[in-house]
């Protein structure tokens, strides 16, 4: 196992190096390109750290979604980069921010040397969780995350809702209701075509696998959806589909379905099984699945449209 | 030097980096750019902190790490929030810049 | 035989990694575009190693995922670029 | 017959790994744009097939080994398509 402490120099200076590039690159286009980097190494980080769930999260959500978000903006905002010249720091303000930065990076990683021993563990309260409540739930992180924590969980999923508003209601008033821009403008080549007609089906598959081996091995609602999310994305960028109006029926049900099941099913918790959001014993392992099903739902429809941006044209009819 | 030490310590880095890029560059992407990074360093030292933690038969402590996950979403969201923002704020302003110079100057931001 | 298979994983991170400096270097933004789509690759070719190698659960999973979304940005790099070019002619 | 297959499986993860490096040194030291995708590609299709390869023998079991191969065809499939899109982009030449 002597070449394992190697990688993990390797891996450690490239995200720092790599970081430093989309800090100093001189374009947006070649910083965000050092982004999408960034967030697949972080992605092996994870891995080292035993933690292929956040692995695969990074990867879907924190490197590609998100550099896919940055790049449409980015194509967005260039339209209109004839207006005022960047401004350059002068060089006091790049020393003095230099000094800052280095003293905050400096103290926590003080406070990474000075972490107590033994350290504090939550971990069995997780255990207890996976083989309680959330009975037969071999995946920790899906027993915290349907189980232990549930009602974070029920909570990040209405502020992915909040932030679809958010995004929509920022367009113009006289758009509402209609369709977000296309993801592209012009006519796909055929290979694009292609590349999305197979990849497509073929990644609804492997999403909807992750989402389901997420109970007893790595994965879950959060990744599965993720994975969807970005082959509707595919489908959009090689405009087989154009994003949906914002006033689709299905759309706005589809987003709700997640949070809406996991508010009830934690009222009947109150009721059946004595306390908010417990689950009866004995059927929680297919309640908790159902749960999640609609979650993928919900983050399936929702990422995509967080990329898609506010609705742009004046609904026609 | 342990692998979670030196992860926490290149999280720690991170922060630092996309600190100073945050306050620094005057072009709003690539400040959200920058203030992404500050967050995964963050979530890396949650990262160590799982690691660290492992207790109970689990190689990991397994409520940081669903912490983790949640924040990986809420900060895409946030991000596209911000997004959003900045492109509206350009459409109307013209501007794409957050420097406060540009912003006060007679004719900077005149479609207000 | 597990050792043998670390050791192509470091190998193949190690070129890989090397390849990156045309992410530095450029000139342009497709070579950028090139290297990050060789640090995808060359990264699911480590991780299954390394996957076999220390049976950590779930890993090749993320492989999976990773190679799912290998095109990915590509795609949206390529809009970009297109659309930078004006309406395409098929 | 496990021995034979061992070879196999050492034999087809060097010449993988083999395919890496010369992918790289490609990317790195080719003089121009298309013949460093030309590189890129023999990186990906051959590198990371070998690799894939190699290990099949070493699968656990069918589902194990499927992902394997789901793997690899992925990568082609992506591979192929994305250096058309990418060769197209450079022809067209303004960037």
């Amino acid at each position: 196992m002597s070449v394992l402490p190697v990688l993990d120099v390797v891996l450690a200076s490239l995200v720092i190096g790599v970081a430093l590039f989309t800090i100093t690159a001189r374009d947006l286009f070649a910083s965000v390109v050092g982004y999408v980097a960034y967030g697949l190494l972080l992605a092996f980080v994870w891995i080292r750290l035993y933690a292929p769930d956040v692995a695969l999260t990074e990867a879907a959500v924190g490197s590609g979604v998100t550099g896919v978000l940055l790049i449409t903006a980015g194509k967005r905002l260039g339209a209109l980069k004839n207006a005022a010249p960047e401004m350059r720091p002068g060089l006091s303000l790049k020393i003095l921010t230099g000094v800052l930065a280095t003293l905050v990076a400096g103290a926590l990683g003080a406070a990474i040397l000075m972490l107590p021993d033994p350290p504090p563990s939550l971990a069995p309260e997780a255990a207890a969780a996976a083989s309680g409540a959330g009975a037969g739930l071999k995946n920790p992180i899906t027993a915290v995350l349907m189980s232990y924590r549930s009602f974070d969980t029920m909570l990040e999923k209405i502020v992915l809702i909040l932030a679809v508003v958010g995004v929509w209601s920022v367009g113009a008033d006289k758009a509402w209701g209609g369709a977000p821009a296309p993801l592209r403008q012009s006519r796909p080549y055929a290979p694009m075509v292609l590349l999305a007609q197979t990849l497509a089906p073929v990644g609804v598959l492997i999403g909807i696998h992750i989402f389901w081996t997420g109970a007893d091995a790595p994965g879950g609602a959060f990744q599965g959806g993720a994975l969807l999310a970005a082959m509707w994305m595919v489908t959009m960028m090689a405009r087989l589909a154009g994003p949906p109006r914002i006033d689709a029926q299905w759309l706005r049900m589809a987003m709700v379905a997640g949070p809406a099941v996991f508010l009830v099913t934690g009222l009947a918790g109150g009721v059946l099984a004595g306390s908010f959001f417990a689950y009866p014993p004995g059927i929680a392992k297919p309640v908790i699945l159902a749960i999640e099903g609609f979650m993928v739902l919900s983050i399936a429809t929702a990422l995509p449209m967080l990329v898609a941006g506010p609705p742009s044209e004046r609904p026609d009819q | 030097m342990t692998p979670s030490v030196l992860a926490g310590l290149t999280g720690a880095a991170l922060v630092g980096l996309g600190l100073y890029g945050l306050i620094l560059h005057p072009h709003p992407l690539r400040k959200l750019l920058a203030f992404n990074l500050i967050g995964s360093g963050v979530f890396l030292v949650f990262g160590i902190v799982a690691r660290r933690g492992a207790a109970a038969g689990f190689r990991f402590d397994p409520v940081p790490q669903a912490m983790v996950i949640t924040g990986i979403v809420v900060a895409f969201a946030a991000s596209a929030i911000a997004v959003a923002l900045i492109l509206r704020l350009s459409m109307q302003s013209r501007n794409v810049t957050l420097d406060a110079e540009v912003w006060t100057r007679p004719n900077g931001g005149d479609a207000t | 035989m597990n050792e043998l298979l670390l050791g192509a994983a470091g190998l193949i991170v190690l070129t890989v990694a090397v390849g990156l400096a045309r992410i530095l270097r450029g000139p342009t933004d497709v070579e950028r575009l090139m290297a990050v789509q060789l640090l995808g690759t060359g990264g699911i070719a480590a991780l299954l190693l390394i996957a076999y190698a220390t049976n950590v659960p779930g890993v090749e999973d993320v492989a999976l995922g990773l190679a799912l979304l290998a095109p990915f940005a590509t795609i949206a790099f390529i809009n970009l670029l297109d659309a930078d070019q004006g309406d395409a002619e098929i | 017959m496990t021995t034979l297959l061992e070879l196999f499986s050492v034999a087809a993860i060097s010449v993988g790994a083999f395919f890496f490096f010369a992918g790289t040194v490609g990317l790195l030291r080719f003089p121009d744009s298309l013949t460093r995708l030309h590189a890129l590609t023999k990186a990906d299709n051959l590198g990371l097939g070998l690799v894939a390869l190699g290990l099949l023998p070493r699968a656990d079991n069918t589902l194990s080994a499927l992902k394997l191969i789901v793997i690899w065809a992925l990568v082609l499939l992506s591979g192929a398509s994305t250096a058309q899109l990418i060769g197209r982009a450079l022809r067209r030449g303004r960037k």
